[in-house]
């Protein structure tokens, strides 16, 4: 396949789809086994130093932050990351636990850029930034998931991002068009928060499924937080709602608020002054250590989290949330 | 009757949501593009389909979201699915509009939200492109939102994170980028910019009340255009203002 | 793009992306227009001699067989037709419109060889038959919903599937590995059937969507028949449920049992009679002209195809309906 | 007590169901396989994960379904999506075993099923496809089940649909198949057939009850290797007859 041009970018994580498929084959029981932890296990077994991990959605929505502040709690070290990235990987970058990323964005949304992504960078202790597209990057996982080294796009083309990603240009063979070619992201462990699973590890998610289908496809490990868990008679009166089956799951975790500071579709809206602390504190280094200290390093699980949040203001972000049409 | 106060913000989304086709497609960014689709879905696009990267599409605006990606994007919507199925059917051409941001635009609308200095050694590292390359690749026309001075609109950007022109006529298509698309216009804090035809360069095309067109210049770091008629955009209309103020940022959260 | 091998088959329906782009700006509407119309006008709008043509799931399961008849009835000539498909590609054989074929599979299931089709092929009268496998036919159609040119597969590869079809083999730049490039298949117009759908053409499909998502996408006109006819506001309560958008939807026919003799999930069960009917009756050329007579060109529309079946059977395929665990 | 009467089509039915791996996927095809699964699930494989092409995954199999997309296939299921993710599981390696059928059927376990003579002039066309190619292509094993005579049982197929080992070892691999797939056993109406893991040629593993070797040779149309020890496949126990006929096929259906 003659190739028209090549991003310089690293492909940070490398892959061999025939692996995968043993992985796949040997590694991932079909069995309706329990697996049902704490976060602290989950965390434990399955995240390594050094390993590549993604998280969905991000940060302020439908995030598993209590999976996230535990990865920091644990100190894992030399995180290759993907992202498309809010608070989650934001603690990530100021607790240093990031060498390499395939960024797409990294930033504040309605408040600006990222300092911990610019002090990260800018000093070196991120090591490498490969560049891509927020759907660049879903696609790279979506093709993983369809088990293919590569998908075409129509994106991306033409620029510098191209140029620093991994991507290759070729002709159509078919019509002459040229697209660029995003080669498959296999990721190590994957950290996707859901509405409901079962105890199995079958999920429900309800509104927009950002990319959790393709990424938790696109896992060799997958840790699901979720809400709720619920029985899974409840999973097979509606087949067509299972946005994850359990064979693709490795830890279940129960994480009722799990999402905070950010939201929960129909469950509970953001928690605007949580996430403007992390804005005003992150803006210096020790600001943001102090807040790692009080918020992740000072509190032992999610529940004492919970309990700091206080009752009150969970209260309020259930109230807040927005509502489906009557 | 006098002409109400606004600010410079109040300006541009009124600008920008004066730039939306009724009945037509857009993604709609975090910040002024969400107030702008607001303002112009409850004015002069009733019919106006917001489309969110994440996945909703069709939402009813009742209030202002604040991330891209939160329950309001998908409110009442139409549809409600992920970002791959958004971004193919932009990629499809099913995504009239997009709205773009950046802290660097250049005279064929390129625009860059990576780094300022090198890439591997840069000044400052910026967010990334987010959904920006893709909007600016797929959808079928761009507006840029960019505050005017000459750090912003300079001759060259340091990274060419989203295409506008590329390098000029013909050079989209060149790429492979889709046939017939392309940056529309920008939206700055001094005026409209749309781009010549024939150059694909950026062409100054209203002043906001008040600027001159040397004011304009000053702050741009390359030779602007001038269409043959220079407009000047109208204020906000006391219901405009009352409908972003009452109705869309109550909170004040960007206005 | 150096290609290793291709299929001999014919490319029977080519492709521009760029000009499927312009369609699909300048053709479909994105505003809330009703679409509401009888299966003669859909058909009588939208089908046209000579077409590419596609119907989804397949002719026991949710599918367009109201519509189906109706392209009988009004005698759409030199289709050219991909399938998958069952009792509705037979009827189209039977009939003698089709000219071309993108074939994957053409048979009775359970009751097994399509005679239909044996005498359209032998004879000569289905000109081409270019083959492809189930799934990648689906993913030619995911190729033009993705709006790419082509999908790579693991499939087909290393058989006489692959050179009698028009992919071709590449080698992956990212690994080495070979790769079937499979192109995009972007019909003219496309039949699917679906549970629910609002005026505007809304649709919900209650369990397996089999390939309606892509098949939707994939089209330039899409003719829903839906079961039943649903409040804008029920869409809007759950817009996760939306498989098919309005706007890739060009008409909207209200067809309760549409699917009949095939079943629809949690509402009726298949009319095995009917079906056996015209299994035993197709077996001769002349047997499925008799059989065409009394159930399509003899009943003017689907209302009276209904009442021949009668209130009694229909009531029993409800009856026999499966039901979602209690 | 004397062994039951028993037919053809339930012998091969229980000597198939015994080839499930408990715990195990499986793409279950129209016929024989579905009454197959529904045997196995009913005793020695209570943990078979069902997989429907069109969609199911995971469904509880309490009444036989006449179609691989029909209700049944996800009855109580725990998934129903669309044939790309079923497709794309098996492309992944999720799906353990697959059941293939076939007009013809070589040394290698290639299979026919589009046309008899040539492609373009067929004295006979078959039904096409279908998902057996991606099933030969895709799942980690599979089991063919072939009625056996001459016609069927041929040195060469007129068109591989879908691939066995091709031309024999390394053949798989060189085309781009994945690594470590292919076929594992042919179910006929004389024996159990499996393949020589050095040649990737059949292999007579097992003769049903009264079959001879030269009985099955005769009906074979290449030269079927022997396994060192040529077994005898148990006659259907009165228990899988009881739950054939009584519980998965009481219409008589297929039995």
């Amino acid at each position: 396949m003659e190739v028209l041009e090549s991003g310089q970018g690293e492909l940070i994580q490398p892959f061999d789809l025939d692996e995968f498929r043993e992985w796949n084959r040997t590694r991932k029981t079909r069995k309706l086994v329990e697996k049902v932890m704490t976060e602290q296990e989950a965390i434990a077994q399955f995240v390594q130093d050094g390993c590549y991990i993604g998280t969905e959605l991000y940060g302020t929505v439908r995030c598993p932050m209590s999976l996230a502040r535990e990865v920091v709690r644990q100190g894992r070290k030399n995180l290759r990351v993907c992202g498309q990235g809010v608070l989650e990987l934001d603690l990530w970058l100021a607790a240093g636990l990031v060498k390499k990323l395939d960024i797409t964005y990294i930033g504040l949304e309605v408040y600006g850029t990222s300092s911990c992504l610019r002090r990260a960078v800018e000093s070196g202790q991120v090591e490498t930034c490969v560049e891509w597209s927020n759907a660049a990057i879903s696609w790279r996982m979506k093709a993983a998931a369809m088990g293919v080294p590569f998908l075409p796009t129509r994106s991306m083309l033409g620029t510098d991002l191209l140029k620093y990603s991994a991507a290759k240009v070729v002709q159509d063979p078919f019509t002459g068009l040229k697209v660029a070619l995003l080669p498959a992201l296999i990721l190590d462990v994957a950290l996707i928060h859901v509405h409901r699973a079962d105890k199995f590890g079958n999920c429900q998610i309800d509104g927009i499924s950002g990319f959790a289908l393709e990424m938790a496809r696109a896992s060799k490990r997958l840790i699901v937080s979720t809400e709720q868990i619920i029985p899974t008679e409840e999973i097979r009166r509606a087949p067509d709602r299972t946005a994850i089956p359990y064979y693709l799951v490795d830890a279940v975790v129960h994480a009722p608020f799990g999402s905070h500071p950010g939201e929960m579709a129909y469950l509970y809206s953001r928690d605007e002054p949580a996430i403007k602390e992390w804005v005003e504190t992150s803006k210096t280094a020790d600001g943001a250590q102090d807040y790692l200290q009080t918020w992740v390093y000072g509190l032992p699980t999610h529940a004492v989290y919970l309990e700091r949040v206080g009752q009150e203001r969970l209260a309020q972000c259930v109230a807040r949330r927005e509502r489906r049409q009557a | 009757m006098s002409a109400p106060n606004y600010s410079k913000t109040e300006l541009m989304i009124c600008v920008a949501a004066r730039l939306f086709e009724d009945g037509a497609t857009c993604f709609i960014g975090t910040g002024i593009p969400m107030l702008a689709a607001m303002l112009a879905s409850k004015t002069t696009a009733p019919n106006l389909v917001p489309v969110f990267e994440f996945g909703g599409t069709g939402a009813i605006l009742e209030e202002l979201p604040r991330a891209v990606g939160e329950a309001r994007t998908f409110h009442k919507g139409l549809s409600a699915l992920g970002i791959c199925d958004t971004m193919e059917s932009a990629q499809r051409g099913f995504v009239d509009y997009g709205f773009l941001g950046g802290a660097q635009i250049d005279p064929y609308g390129n625009l860059n939200t990576v780094v300022i200095g090198s890439h591997d050694q840069p000044r400052a590292r910026l967010p990334g492109s987010g959904g920006g390359n893709d909007v600016g690749s797929l959808c079928w026309r761009t507006i840029a939102i960019v505050q005017h001075d000459l750090r912003r609109f300079v001759p060259k950007v340091d990274f060419v994170t989203t295409p506008g022109y590329l390098t000029g006529p013909g050079a989209r298509e060149a790429a492979g980028l889709p046939r017939g698309s392309g940056p529309m216009a920008v939206v700055s804090t001094l005026a409209l910019m749309d781009y010549d035809p024939h150059t694909c360069r950026m062409r100054l095309k209203a002043l906001h009340p008040g600027v001159t067109v040397e004011e304009v210049q000053a702050n741009t770091g390359f030779d602007l255009l001038l269409a043959e008629q220079i407009g000047v955009n109208a204020p906000p209309s006391a219901e405009e203002l009352r409908l972003l103020r009452q109705e869309i940022d109550p909170e004040r959260l960007y206005i």
